[in-house]
Parts: C-alpha cells; structure tokens; sequence
C-alpha cells in the first residue's frame, strides 16, 4: 500500500499534475485577453516545481512504490534543468505565439504534461515508468507539433513523428518483453542483478538492441535520426525549441536507467553499438548540416550530430562517462533553447526567421542580438572559452579514457567539419549586408530580451565558471 | 608583492573592449580614445612586468596559480620566463601601433574594430603567460574569434574564403593537439606543462603526441605545406590584422614548439627534428621563389614571412641535432636564441611592412605592384621607412632582420654546413623578392597618374612607422639586451633537451 | 503441447508483419496506425506468455498499461490524422514528403 | 701609449653625424649646410685618421684592439663590436678618409645643380662611416656589417638618379651579386666560428694553425681541407665586393651612379675591401695553398679580359671602369701569390690615380654636358688644361710608367708573380704582363679620343641652353650626340682641385712608399707571410731603392709593352684614325666577343633573373595554387561537400524511408551482435 512517505517523494511530479490540471480548468473559465495570467502562471508553476525538487531532495537515494520511482542526484539534476529550460521556453515563446494567434492554454499544459512525463521517465525504477513517462512525453509532443492547426508543415511533421515514434516505443517495448523474458523482472534494480546470471543471455541481449532502438529514437541518434529535421522544421518553432531541448535531457536519464541502472552488466555489449550510433550521428549530423539552408534545419542535423557527442560520454560506461554525457546534454539543452530562442526574438508576424539568409546583416541592425547568436554558434561548435567547448571536451576525454582513442579522433575531426556550417552563421550575420526590407529588431518584450541576454550570456559565464556544475554532475554518480 | 600582475595583463585588454564596445558606433572618437588608452596602459604594465622579472633566474616567475576545475585538477595557472616576457612586450608594442594605425583607416563600426583588437591582445598575452595545457589551449583557440571577425567584416572582397580557410585550418591543426593534450592529462593527471614536461612517454606515444603537436604549430607559424591560408588572410585583412597576425599570431606557433613539443616529447622531436629542418628549408627556399613572382605586395609579405618564420623552426630544432648530435650546448644556445630573435625581430619587421602597405593602400585603394612606380618621387619620408624595413626584411646587418638569421646560419654549420648553406640561400632570394618589389613600387619614374597625387605619410603615420624603425635599428644595434633577458630561460630549455624520457 | 517458444514464434511474426507493413505500405496512414496497434499487440503476446510461464505476475499488468497507452496513442494518431486530411486533403502517404533533404 | 677609444670612434661616427644632418635636416640646414656638415664630419675623420697613421708609423702608440660593446653573448660564442688599429687599419682609413673627402669637395661642383643635393652628400657621408666600420673592425660580426652597409650605400648610389630606368636596374643588380658573393662571405665565417671558435680576429688568427690537418665533411666519405673551405667561401665574398670574375658583371653598370661615387665607391674604396679582407685573413689564407691557387687564378683572368673590354669601350667611364676591374684583378693576384703587402701598396696607388681619372672623366663629363660618348669628344686639351694634365698623369701612374705610383706597386705585383711558384703562376705572369700591354692601349686610346685630335662636336648656341642644361642634371642621356649648346670650358676649382690634391700622389707616393711598405716589413703583425710563399722576401734581396728600381725598370718587358702600346695607339688615333675602323672590322669576330663582355651579362640575366622568375611561378601554380590549395585544401572541402550532398538525398521525405532506415538501423545492430557471437 503507498504510504504517505511514498506521496512526499514524487511530491514534485503529483504537484505538476495537479498544477497542469488547475490551469487546463484556468484555461476554460478564462478569457483570452486575459491569457498573460495563464502564462505567467505556468512559469511560476515550473519555478515552484524546480524548488520542490531541489527543497525535497533526500540526500540518499531513495525509491517510492515499491522501486518504481527513484529519486536520486541524477533524477534531480534533470529535473532542475529540464524545469528550467521548460520556464526558458514559455518565455521565449510568448511573443511568438501570440503573433501567430497561438496563444492558447494547450501548450502549456500540453507542455507541462510533457514535463511531467520527462520527471516520471528521468526518476523511473521500473521498466513501466520508463514506458509510462516515455509515452507522457511523446504523446504530448505529437499533439505540440500539431499545435498549428492550420499549418500543412505541422500536420505532416505530426504525422511522420507520431509513426515513427509509435514504432520506436514499439521496438522499445518488444525489447522490453525480451528482457522481461530473460530476467523476470520488471524492477530495473533487481533486473540488474537478475541480468548477471540469467539463464538466457542470448535473449537478454536482443532485448537490449531493441532497447536501444529505442533509445537512440529518442535521442535522435543516426540512423534513428529520420524524424528530427523535418520535425523540427515543420513544427512551430514555439514548440521546436522544446523538443529541442529538455526532452533531451529525458532521452538522456532513460539511456541511463535503461542501460546503466538495468542492464550495466551488460557494458561491454552496448558500448560497441552505442559506439556505432555516435559514429554515424557524427558523420550524418555534421555532413547534411553543411549543405542546409533552412535554420531550423540546420539546427536539427546539429542535435544529431551533438547526440553524437553525447555518445561519446555514454560509451565510456563508467561514472565519469556518465557525468561528462549529462553535462553535455546539460549544455546542450542551454544551447538550444539559447539558439531557438534568438529564432524566436526575430521572428515576426508573417516572418518566421527560418532561412539562414534571413539573418543576413544582423550584426548591422542589431548588433546585441547578433553578438548573442554568434556566442550560441561557437558554442555549439565547440570554440573555447565558450560553454560547448567545455563539453566536448569532457565527452572527448570520457571516450579516449574508455579506450576508444580513434573515436574520438572521430569526434575531433567532425568536429571540424561542423565548424564550417557555425562560422556559416556568423559570417551571414557579420559579413554579409542585410536584405533590404527585412526588419530584423530584437523582440520589444523585456523579458525575453533579458532571459535571452542571460541565458546566452551564460554560455559564456560557464566556460569559465563551469567547475561547479561538472562537480554537480560528477558527485551523483557513485564511483 | 603585488601577484596578480600577469592576470591584470591579460583582463585589462579584455575588461576595457567593453567600454569601447559601449561607446558604440555613435562615438567613434570616445571609442579610439578609450582604447588607445587601455593599450598604452597595458603596454605600460608590461614594462613594469620586465621591471619585476630577474633574468638572471630561470624558473618562471610571477606565478599565479588558482585551482580552476576542482574536479578535473585543472588550474588557471600563469608565470612567465624570459621568453614570455619579450613576445608580451612585443604584444603590447604592437599593440598600440595597430590602435593608432586603424585611427582614421577604420571608418566603418570603429568600436567593434578596436574592440576585438583589444581583445585579440589580451588573449595572446595568455598564451604566452599560460603554464597549464588546457589554459593554453583556451587562450590559443579564443584568438581566432576575434581575429576572424576582424578579417571577416574589415576584410576585403575575397574576405569570407580568406577568413574561412584560416579559422578551419588553424581549428584543424589544434583540435589535434587538443586529442594529444587530453592523452597527456588522463596519464599525467594534470594539465600542468612541469608536470608534463616529466612525465615519462614511450617513443609510440612521443611520436603520436609529436605530430599531434606539430599539426597545430605547424600551421600556426605557419610551415611548409601549410601555409597557404596565410597568404589569402593577409592579402584579405585589414592593414591591423595583418598585422597583429604577422608580428603576433605567427610567433604563437613557434612558442608552441618550444612549450610543448620540445619538453614533452624529446625524443620524438629528436627523432623527427629532420622533417621540421627539412620543411624550414624548403620554406626559406620554395617559399622565397614564390615570393619573387607575387603581383600583390601583401601577399609577397605574407611569403616571405613564411620563409622568415623557417629560421625559427630551424633554429628551434637544429638544437637538438646540436645537443644530442654533437653534444654542443653553446651552439644550441645560439641557434635557440637565434629563433627567438628572429620571432621578435620579424615582428617588428613584418609589422613594419604589413604598415607600410597600409599606406600605400589607404592612399590608392590597390595592393597591386604594378599599380604603383616611381613612389619615392612624391613619398620621399615614406621612401625612407620603406627601403629600412625592406633591408630589415632581407637581413641588412645593423637591423634587427639579419641577427636572428645570422646567428641560425652560424649555428646550423655547426650542425650540418648543408643545412647553412640552404639557409643562408636567403640572404639571395631574401633580398631579390624584397628589393625586386622595391625597385617596382619605389624607385622609377611616375606612370600611373594617381600616384602622382599621393601625400606623403602624415603625423599618425610617421609615428607607426617611426615607432617600428626604432625597434628594428635597435634590435639590430645592440642585440644583448634581448638576447640577455632571455638566455637564462634558452639555457635551461636547451639543457632539458639533454634529458631523454626513455 | 504448445511451448512458451511458440508463443514467442507468434508475437516475432506478429511483430515483423507489422514492422513490414509499416514501410512496405505506401498508401494509407490508416494502415499506419493498425498496424502500430498490432506491433503492440505482439508485445502484449510475449509480455502475457513470458508472465505465464514465468509465473510473474507483473508482466501482465504490464499488458494493461500497454493497451492504455495504446488507446490513447490511437486516439491521437487518428486526430493527426484527420488534420493532415483537412490541410493536405490526402492521406496518401506517398504524396506527404513537402520535407525533405 | 695606447690610442685613445674617443679619437677612434670620433673617426667613424663624425661621418654618421653628417649624414644624419644632411639627411634628415637637409632642408633645414639647406644645400650648403648639408655639405659643410658632412664635409666637416669627413674632413675631422681624415685629419684624425692620419694623426693616427702617424702615431703608429713613430711608433708613439702601439697596436689597438679593444671591444666598444658587446654584440651578442651567448655561451661561448660572442660577437662584439670593436676596433682594431694597425698599420693596415690605419693606411687604409686614411686613404678612404683622404678620398672621401676630396669626392665630398668635388661633389660641390659635380651637384651643385642636381635636386638630390643633400641627399648625395649624406649618402657619401653613410658610406665613409660604413668603410670606416668595416676597415675598423676587429672581428667577423663586424667586418659583415661595414661589408653589408658599403654594398647598401652602393645601392642607394647606383640608384641615386632613381628615374633612370637603367640605374635602378643596375642598382638591384649590384645588390644581388654582392649578396651572391655574402652569401659565400657569410658561410666562410660561419665556418670560421665553427672551426676556430670565435669571430674575434686576433683569437681567430692566434690558433689559425690548429686548423692544419682539421677537414669538414661534405658528404659521406668527402672531406674538405678546412681552410680551403674557410678561405674559398671568404674569398667568394671578395670576389662579389672587388667584383671578380665571374661576379664582375655589377661594376661596370654601376657606372649609372653619378661620377664621385664611381671614383670613390667603385674605384678606389669600397671594391678594394676585398683585397683588403683578404690581406687582414692572410694568417688563414696562408693555411692554403689551393685557396692561394684559386685566388691568383682569378684574379689573373680578371686581370687579363676585363681589361681587353676596355679597348672598345666608347663610354669615357665604362673605359675607366673595366681598367679598374682589370686593376682590381692584379691586386688578387699579388693575393694570390701571398704578395698581400703588394696588393694592399697597389691598392692605395690605384685608389689615388683610379680616383683620379674618375674625377678627370667627370670634370671633362661636365664640360660636354653629360655627354660620355668619346666619340663626341676629342681636343679637349685647350678647353680645360688642368684636368688634361691631371689625368695623363693619373694614365701614366695607371700604366706603370715608371717613377709613377703605379709603377711602383704593378711592377713589384708582376715581379712577385715571375717569382712565385704556386700552382698557375706561369699562367698568371702571361696574364700580368699581356694586361700591362692591354691597359696601355685602352689609356692612351681614351686620352686620345678625349683630349687629342679634332673636335668630333660641333657647337651651336642657343638661348634656352641653360634650361636645357638643367634638364639634362635631372633626367641625363637623351640629347643630340655631338651637338653642344655652348663651348666645353675647365671646371670650377671646387672640381680641378681635387684632382690637382689627387695628381700629387698620382706621382710621388709609390717612389716613397714602396720601400717601407713592400721591404720594410711596415704591416709588421697585419700581414703574416709563410717563409715558402715569401715572394717578396725574395725580391727584397734585388730591391735597391726606388730609384734604382725605377730606372731599371726602363729595360724590363713591362715598360717596352707600355711603350709599343703607346706607339701604336698613337698612330691610330693621332695620325690615322681610319686604321681603328679597318682593324675593328678585319677583327669583327673578337670585336663582338669583347663588346658583349663575354656574354656575361646576356647569359646571367637569361638564367638567373629570367631563369628564376619562371621557376618561381611553376612552383607558385603548380605547387601552392595547383596541389596544396587546389587538391589538398579546396578539394577536400568540395569533397566533403559531395559527400554531404549524397547523404543528404538519403533524407527523401518519405515516411516508409524513414521506417525503413529505422528498420536498417535495427539490423545493423541485430546483424553486428550476430558476427560478434560468431
């Protein structure tokens, strides 16, 4: 029988549930000019959120409802950073939707859904959770891509995500079956044990490539990669930069509660095929993103090849490894939203901001913002003092010390080639003169000029003060 | 006493773009003003840093040293020895002549301009300062920023190629070195160059950490055959890119074979000392033929600064031949000394001519030889400064070109008399690209129309270029000084090359 | 006597009918979303034959969960559905590649 | 008493000092500011120069070597600048110094109308204090620096008329053979500091013996002599300075430089540095016999060939010119034969009579109004006496007529040759002997068609003469030949008298000389000789003072080849000028091998300035644009470009292509764990 004990440990998740609920009924009794409310709001509920999580944590790991939901260091970290780009996104999103008579209570309770569904997943003891956040998660992203009812793109971006996903979580759950199989639990901790000595390895083993399918669905590593850019581009970029950038932070907790919480014994197997992923991600990502010329899409192939890098952490399969791919995604997820979010604050009525082109000149209309996305593009490539480089670093070091130096030479070297397509930004920005008409102004709303300021500026800030967060990153994961 | 100097050099460039940022387009002057100011100042300081430094001793000194990443060992570590001292003097000097010279050239976003010039010295100040790898790295990689921006938006027609093709190659050869120093640090522990410097590597390893150095310097300084995106960003960059690039960027490459390569893998270095030799000779020869035939004065600079920066690498790696061959210390000495000087001397010296091309371009809007002719006639004052720096350029004694050059020539025989004689192959083509130019922009009669109605150099000018004669004829008179401030850090690096790691 | 093998035969053909189907078909979203129920349905098998034999419960009340989520899923799907229909006016999954490259 | 460091180093900076102020506050202090400056600086020098030589020549102060300062120190290896004052020294400065000053006086009247006034003399001031350094010196560091410094002049010099394409030709021209030759100079001292240890002169000389025996290795089993190296890369340098064969090519067209520089820069100072450097490395030099060899060998072939292209020449100074490289060559050759006192007397001979006859073809140059071609001149002799008689004397000091200065040195050079029994010494005495004969014909025939015979100009006043006067200073060369717009007159004094003050040792210096400088052992220490290779030794013992000398010179070879080339020259030209045209043409084959000097000049510029412009841009395309940009760096970008391309096409849009490439994936791994379990 749950007991009150159990209740206070996934207080965080049942407060978002419920919040989310009030505000779906907020919504309906509400009238629409009176919508800023409902979005600030939602804002309020995520921060209230992040502090419940940081307030309540226990400083040992503990487990709810007979291990279904764990709450330890990990869950925790995701959690913060997945509230906080989610806050992130609301902001930057605002002006956006409004333009676009998008603003409507469903994407933030939709969004809020998702959320609660990247906790469940991240925090997930039990093959059941890490199916029932999965689903909560994608489920509400399918109905977000569609959020733009009248939108061609978005239908057909919906449509290719919905399948695609369907058949990755059907993947996911046929491994599942596998390995339940094989191992006759469901516990993720007692499927630990119970996957040293099985009586079928060989069995266990499949599930485990079905697994990662699955796994590498949800990241968007090549070759599961497919949906990504046309998702990205198809959906508004409202919705864009979200499953841009927290969702990665849950594909990143489920990799690691699939594979390292269930199935760490099984390292030696998984390091190979993840190592394979990274490769292709690298190479598929870093290529195609070259010759793109829609920003949105550029930014997708972009994921890709950075869940690449991710890669690169994981397959070191230890501690360290763990903690530099949680950094990444850590950085990632800033990166993104930072990257969508200047998007966002150019975009107008009737200008989406989408092709590379149409940031020709930036630096002479507005030269803060330009200096802005110019500090996102060499982040994202990896250019030190800034945040990305850090990263990579990191991931680079975890794979060299997992023995697996030619990958990354790998890395290196796509790294390389992603410069090109980053510095192509900068260069439109700085060295191209812009398009006459074009109306390139900041976004007038103060608070995404400012949380954009911050949120890029942090990028910086944490390429020199990034000791912190790295000890963060390191202390969950039990040497 | 006061230890943060070094950290107050480095910021104090960086910190004061800022202002010069706010100042904004809208006042231009307040912009060169406060920059201008910031640079004399950090020169100032770096003057006062050589007042602090005992030459005499030869450990680093005026350390700094704060743990940086606790989780990683990572420290944000300074001090700097002989050596540091004199290319961050070179740094600030320049510094300031490539403020004034932009003055009223840079018209179009000034503050940005000055700005990132600011911060392009403060970075370089770190690399020189920097005694840990990945603080190094930081500072060697963040360079490019501001120097891409600066050839990319006041660059000319060809400037995105041009800039492009520099920030990928130079990209390329670190990322390399950047594999090699994570290696380093997962055996060592520590980022820390001492610490390295003694961590034992067998000849596998050196090999593979040797190229992976070389890789990055190599192009850096930039050598034989890697040296082809200097010529475009020169002849792309404004006159103070090229500049700073010429006197500045290019040294980073050679330092970094004395920081890295040198200490931390010996024996590799050892082994592969004759690639480097081999391609330095091939760059004083191949690279001054092409010198001879270039149409574009800046591109021709741009060359025989390769051909230049061969005696560097030479001089640096002749030493071990010198060392380990014939067990001859002195002659090391002098061959490492001899790379030294001739990195501050063609700083100067390059510098100077990158200038004086500024000039002429300013003043007639075209870097093409042919364009010009019989200069002297109306620029006499320019003329002047113009044949100095040109016999600077090929190696006049008396100015600062031909000390770096003859001390590398002597030490080289003491090597190998082939490799002198290839060397000293300079002194003739050296003097037959520089002089051929010469004779076609200076002397002569006046053909083109236009020329006829160029004003010799103004106030600003003179004093640029003034300021760079000086430092040349100095340099070449009386040597010692540098040469002094640096021997005991050259001797104690020659001497590490006696210790083998294996 | 059947064995837990067949029922596992079962659900591997279940499922790689519908995989197959999944990229085999070029006609229909309809066909899509069945044959999306089925790959689930041929976990739902193996989940309730492993349980069985097994004799763990838990794998079933798994099933349950699945077929929940299935719902749902469905329900959403067919809503896509019916927006892609009113923008495009097809379902012809051949005809929806405005995306590409 | 030791000499005092202040006096030495206000001789070689006084001359700075001028330049600096003529040159940079040559507007300021104006025309004759400048030239009093650097006439002051000069004139300080030269006064201070000989009360040096004759401190040492009483004996008063002995030998000075000190170091001002220190140029480089590192380890064992140091480069200094410092002085060292011996009799060789101190000859030599004072004969720069004299020259100098009277080419500074001269320059008044030769410039006095040339917008580059101030220039000028700042020039001629930067070289004396560039001579002074490199006679100076007291090591290798320095001896490069007054080497490198005199050719910098030289070039500015050469290029003095900047417009002139020609001169700026003959000035890159001059510069880079130089550089051919420094660049053996420069490799000889680096041999030096390899072998010896020091770049000082005295250290370096000290331990010249423990070379014996020492070699270098060239290849794996080639080992060279280590002096021969040392001595032939050092002499490569001479042979770019003294404009050797085959490094001659640069002297005659730096004729383009105004005339004083021509009589002080290419006549009689700076080109004889190479004798000079040879003479002070005599201790190594000595070392060699082989070395000795090469040197006296090419000196006897300049001697000889150079001088036959001086018959042809019709440019007054281009005569003078070839003279001087065929002078130039005797002086090697005594070298060569270990006569270095010989070379060094001929050396301070010619420099006054060479000096001389430059300054006389520029004063006659004047009168014709720029007009060199003698062909244009001829009876001068009424219009201008005094340069007439100076320079017969100078001719008759150049073609060893005894009692003459140049008797004395060029008869005792020929005499060392006859005694000396090295290596090709046979083959230098022809050339010797054959180059007096020959450089009697190109003297008298220059005196003659300058100075005798019917005027071969005619004159037509005019009123804009004078304008056209002007002009001609500016921009020389193109006027009607032979036409003048006013009669030739003398020169003003500023020009007769330094060639009166030169005329005086034209005659006399060589009768009192030669006793002391070639017998009286008066170098002492400077000049060390190997008893086996004393030649003068040898004539010392035949030597009984210069008279006797003198008139037993009537009845030697010498004189009688003088005499027959005097005859016939005098016939040509005085009495049957046709002749000359007859004998050119019955001659035509050799007359066009000597016009076009040998093809020298064709050939060098065919296969070196043409020869590496072409291979500069083969490898330029080919090498830089064509492989390393073209394949290695655009090609790799384009390729990746392709690549992308290609996977880009992967991404078709199609919902089946993306299942199916999930499916793919999934197999991929299936198929992967598949071969893993095999």
């Amino acid at each position: 029988m749950p007991n009150i004990n159990d209740i206070l440990i996934m207080l965080p998740e049942l407060y978002l549930v419920v919040a989310a609920c009030l505000l779906l009924l907020l919504d309906a009794f509400m009238k629409p000019e009176q919508r800023g409310v409902l979005h600030w709001l939602s804002v309020a509920v995520l921060l209230v959120g992040i502090y419940l999580v940081v307030a309540g944590q226990p400083p040992q790991p503990v487990v709810a409802f007979g291990g279904m939901f764990v709450r330890d260091g990990v869950a925790e970290i995701l959690k913060v950073f997945a509230l906080l780009c989610t806050a992130l996104v609301f902001i930057y999103a605002r002006p956006y939707l409004i333009d676009r008579k998008l603003f409507i209570g469903e994407f933030y309770t939709l969004t809020i859904f998702a959320v609660i569904g990247i906790m469940l997943l991240v925090s997930a003891g039990s093959l059941v959770t890490v199916y029932l956040g999965l689903e909560l998660l994608t489920l509400s992203s399918y109905a977000l891509v569609a959020l733009n009812r009248d939108s061609p793109l978005s239908s057909e971006a919906a449509i290719k995500y919905f399948v695609l996903g369907a058949l990755a979580s059907g993947m996911l759950l046929y491994g599942m079956s596998m390995v339940y199989g094989a191992t006759a639990t469901l516990d993720l901790a007692s499927l630990h044990t119970a996957a040293a000595h099985t009586g079928m390895p060989n069995l266990l083993l499949f599930g485990l490539i079905f697994m990662i399918v699955g796994i590498g669905f949800k990241l968007g590593a090549a070759p599961f990669h497919m949906w990504i850019p046309d998702v990205y581009q198809g959906s508004p970029t409202a919705v864009t930069i979200f499953i841009g950038s927290a969702p990665k932070l849950a594909a990143f907790g489920m990799a690691y509660r699939l594979l390292e919480s269930g199935l760490g014994d099984l390292s030696q197997h998984w390091q190979q095929m993840l190592a394979v992923l990274a490769v292709l991600s690298l190479a598929i990502g870093n290529l195609v993103a070259i010759v793109q010329t829609n920003l949105k899409r550029l930014l997708a192939y972009s994921t890709i090849s950075h869940m690449g890098y991710l890669l690169l952490g994981l397959v070191n399969a230890g501690p360290e490894g763990y903690a530099s791919a949680l950094f990444y995604a850590i950085s990632y997820a800033l990166m993104g939203t930072a990257a969508f979010g200047v998007i966002l604050a150019l975009a107008r009525a009737g200008f989406e901001c989408e092709e590379i082109d149409d940031l020709k000149g930036l630096n002479q209309r507005s030269p803060w913002m330009a200096f802005l996305m110019m500090l996102v593009m060499f982040s994202l490539a990896g250019v030190p003092p800034l945040f990305g480089f850090f990263a990579k670093l990191l991931v680079l070091q975890a794979a060299i010390h997992a023995g697996m130096l030619w990958l990354a030479i790998v890395g290196a070297v796509f790294a390389i080639i992603g410069l090109y397509y980053y510095l192509r930004v900068v260069k439109v920005m700085y060295f191209d003169q812009p398009n006459e008409g074009a109306e390139l102004k900041m976004q007038q709303d103060p608070s995404v000029r400012v949380v954009l300021s911050l949120n890029a500026l942090s990028l910086l800030v944490l390429g020199f003060a990034w000791g912190p967060l790295l000890g963060w990153c390191r202390s969950v994961f039990p040497g | 006493m006061f230890n943060h100097l070094l950290s107050l050099l480095i910021w104090l460039p960086i910190v004061g773009a800022i202002p010069v940022l706010l100042a904004g387009s809208g006042r231009p002057n307040t912009a060169r003003w406060i920059s201008l100011l910031v640079a004399v100042l950090t020169f100032v300081l770096s003057l006062y840093l050589l007042s602090q430094y005992n030459a005499a001793d030869s450990t680093k000194q005026l350390a700094e040293d704060h743990l940086w990443i606790a989780s990683l060992g990572v420290h944000y570590s300074l001090a700097v020895d002989g050596i540091s001292i004199a290319l961050i003097l070179l740094t600030t000097f320049v510094g300031i002549l490539v403020i004034v010279g932009a003055w009223e050239v840079i018209q179009n976003k000034p503050h940005q301009y000055m700005a990132a010039m600011l911060v392009l010295e403060g970075l370089m100040i770190g690399v020189f300062c920097a005694t840990d790898a990945l603080l190094f790295y930081v500072f060697f990689e963040a360079m490019l920023i501001p120097m891409f921006i600066l050839i990319g938006i006041w660059g000319g027609p060809r400037r995105v190629y041009a800039t492009l093709k520099f920030f990928i190659y130079t990209f390329l050869g670190s990322i390399f070195m950047l594999v090699g120093l994570i290696y380093l640090y997962l055996k060592a522990g520590t980022f820390d160059l001492q610490t390295l410097a003694a961590l034992p590597l067998d000849m596998k390893e050196q090999t593979w950490l040797f190229f992976a150095f070389l890789a990055a310097f190599a192009v850096k300084v930039p050598m034989v055959p890697v040296h082809t995106w200097l010529p475009d960003a020169h002849v792309e960059a404004p006159t103070g890119g090229s500049v700073v690039l010429a006197a500045v960027m290019l040294k980073i490459g050679g330092y970094g074979f004395l920081r890295f390569s040198l200490p931390i893998v010996p024996d590799a270095s050892e082994a592969y000392a004759w690639v480097v030799i081999g391609l330095s000779l091939i760059a004083v020869v191949y690279i001054g033929y092409i010198a001879l035939v270039q149409d574009d004065m800046k591109k021709l600079v741009a060359y025989s600064s390769v051909a230049h920066m061969g005696f560097v690498t030479l001089g640096i790696f002749i030493a071990f031949m010198l060392v380990r061959g014939a067990g001859n210390l002195d002659a090391a000495k002098l061959g490492m000394q001899g790379a030294m000087v001739q990195m501050i001397s063609h700083g100067f010296v390059s510098g100077a001519m990158f200038s004086c091309i500024g000039v002429l371009y300013d003043r007639l809007h075209t870097r093409q030889i042919k364009d010009y002719g019989g200069v002297i006639n109306v620029m006499p004052w320019f003329g002047f400064f113009y044949v100095l720096f040109a016999m600077a350029n090929s190696g006049l004694p008396g100015t600062s070109g031909f000390v770096g050059e003859f001390q590398v020539v002597l030490a080289s025989f003491q090597a190998n008399p082939w490799i002198a004689l290839f060397a000293a192959f300079t002194l003739i083509i050296g003097a037959a690209y520089t002089l051929y130019m010469v004779k076609r922009v200076l002397w002569g009669d006046i053909t083109n129309p236009h020329v006829a109605e160029m004003k010799d150099i103004n106030g600003r000018e003179l004093f640029v270029l003034g300021a760079f004669a000086a430092a040349v004829l100095a340099l070449g008179i009386w040597p010692q000084p540098l040469i002094h401030l640096m021997d005991s850090s050259v001797t104690q690096l020659v001497q590490q090359l006696g210790n083998h790691k294996i | 006597m059947i064995t837990l093998s067949h029922f596992i035969v079962l659900g591997a053909v279940l499922f790689c009918i519908a995989v197959a189907s999944l990229f085999i078909n070029r006609k229909n979203v309809i066909v899509l979303l069945m044959s999306i129920e089925l790959m689930l349905l041929a976990v739902n098998i193996n989940f309730v034959a492993f349980s069985r034999f097994l004799g763990d419960v838990a794998g079933q009340v798994f099933v349950f969960f699945i077929l929940t989520v299935a719902a749902a899923e469905t329900a959403i799907g067919l809503a896509i559905l019916v927006l892609l229909f009113r923008n495009r006016s097809t379902i012809n999954i051949a005809e929806i590649d405005s995306m590409k490259g | 008493m030791e000499l005092s460091t202040s006096i030495l180093l206000t001789i070689a900076l006084a001359p700075l000092v001028g330049c600096l102020l003529a040159g940079f506050l040559g507007k300021v202090i104006g025309r004759a500011g400048s030239h009093t400056a650097t006439i002051l600086g000069v004139a300080i020098s030269c006064g201070l120069s000989m009360y040096v030589l004759y401190l040492l020549c009483t004996g008063a102060a002995q030998i000075y070597n000190h170091n001002i300062y220190t140029w480089f120190e590192i380890g064992k290896y140091t480069a200094s600048v410092g002085f060292l004052i011996d009799k060789l020294t101190a000859m030599m400065m004072v004969v720069v110094t004299f020259v100098s000053l009277l080419v500074h006086i001269y320059t008044i009247g030769y410039m006095h109308e040339d917008a580059g006034y101030q220039r000028f003399f700042s020039y001629i001031s930067l070289f004396t204090f560039s001579m002074l350094m490199l006679v100076m010196s007291n090591n290798f560091m320095q001896l490069f620096f007054g080497w490198e410094a005199v050719g910098l002049v030289s070039y500015l010099l050469i290029g003095f008329w900047y417009k002139r394409p020609t001169a700026i030709f003959a000035n890159l021209k001059a510069f880079l053979v130089n550089r051919v030759g420094d660049f053996g100079f420069l490799l000889g001292i680096a041999a030096v500091l390899y072998f010896l240890g020091t770049l000082d002169y005295a250290t370096a000389f000290g331990s010249a013996d423990s070379l014996v025996g020492k070699t270098l290795q060239i290849t794996q089993n080639t080992h060279w002599d280590a002096a021969t190296v040392i001595c032939v890369l050092l002499f490569i340098g001479a042979m770019g300075k003294s404009a050797q064969v085959p490094l001659h090519v640069w002297l005659p067209d730096s004729m383009e430089g105004p005339t004083p520089i021509s009589a002080l820069i290419h006549a009689a100072t700076m080109v004889t540095a190479g004798i000079f450097m040879v003479a002070r490395m005599s201790p190594i030099f000595e070392l060699s016999e082989s070395a000795l060899s090469f040197v006296m060998i090419i000196g006897a072939t300049g001697a000889l060939f150079t001088g036959l292209i001086g018959i042809v020449q019709n440019d007054i100074k281009r005569v003078v010119a070839y003279s001087t490289l065929s002078q130039l060559g005797y002086m090697t050759v005594a070298l060569g034969v270990s006569a270095y006192a010989g070379a060094v007397f001929h050396l301070m001979t010619h420099a006054f009579f060479k000096a001389l006859l430059f300054l006389g073809a520029g004063s006659v140059i004047i009168a014709m109004h720029h007009e060199q071609d003698m062909r244009y001149m001829g009876g001068l002799r009424k219009y201008m006496p005094i340069t007439w008689i100076t320079m017969w004397i100078g001719s008759l000091a150049l073609c060893g007529v005894p009692f003459f200065a140049g008797f004395y040195s060029k008869d005792a050079i020929i005499e060392a040759v006859g005694e000396s029994h090295r290596w090709g010494a046979d083959y230098a005495y022809f050339c010797v002997l054959a180059g007096a004969f020959v450089t009697a014909l190109y003297t008298f025939r220059q005196m003659y068609l300058t100075f005798h015979g019917k005027e071969r100009f005619t004159v037509v006043h005019d009123d804009h003469g004078h304008g056209h006067h002007v002009e001609h200073k500016d921009d020389h060369g193109h006027h009607e030949a032979g036409i003048m717009h006013e009669t030739p007159k003398e020169s003003p004094w500023v020009v007769t008298l330094p060639l009166v003050l030169l005329a005086i040792p034209s005659l006399v210096i060589g009768f009192f000389a030669i006793k002391p400088l070639l017998f009286g052992g008066w170098f002492g220490g400077a000049i060390q000789v190997h008893e086996a290779n004393d030649v003068l030794g040898e004539l010392s013992h035949e030597f009984h003072g210069a008279m006797a000398m003198a008139l037993h010179g009537f009845t030697q070879l010498p004189f009688w080849l003088v005499l027959a080339a005097f005859v016939i020259t005098t016939y040509i030209y005085l009495f049957n000028p046709s002749v000359a045209d007859r004998i050119k043409n019955a001659l035509k084959p050799i007359y066009n091998v000597l016009n076009h000097k040998y093809w020298f000049d064709a050939v060098y510029y065919i296969v070196f300035a043409r020869g590496s412009i072409a291979l500069g841009r083969a490898l330029w395309k080919g090498g830089d644009a064509a492989v390393i940009d073209g394949v290695l760096v655009d090609g790799s970008a384009s390729l990746v470009q392709r690549v992308a391309r290609g996977f880009r096409a992967l991404q078709s849009g199609y919902l089946y292509h993306y299942a199916f490439a999930m499916i793919l994936g999934l197999i991929l791994l299936l198929g992967g764990y598949w071969l893993v379990g095999q």
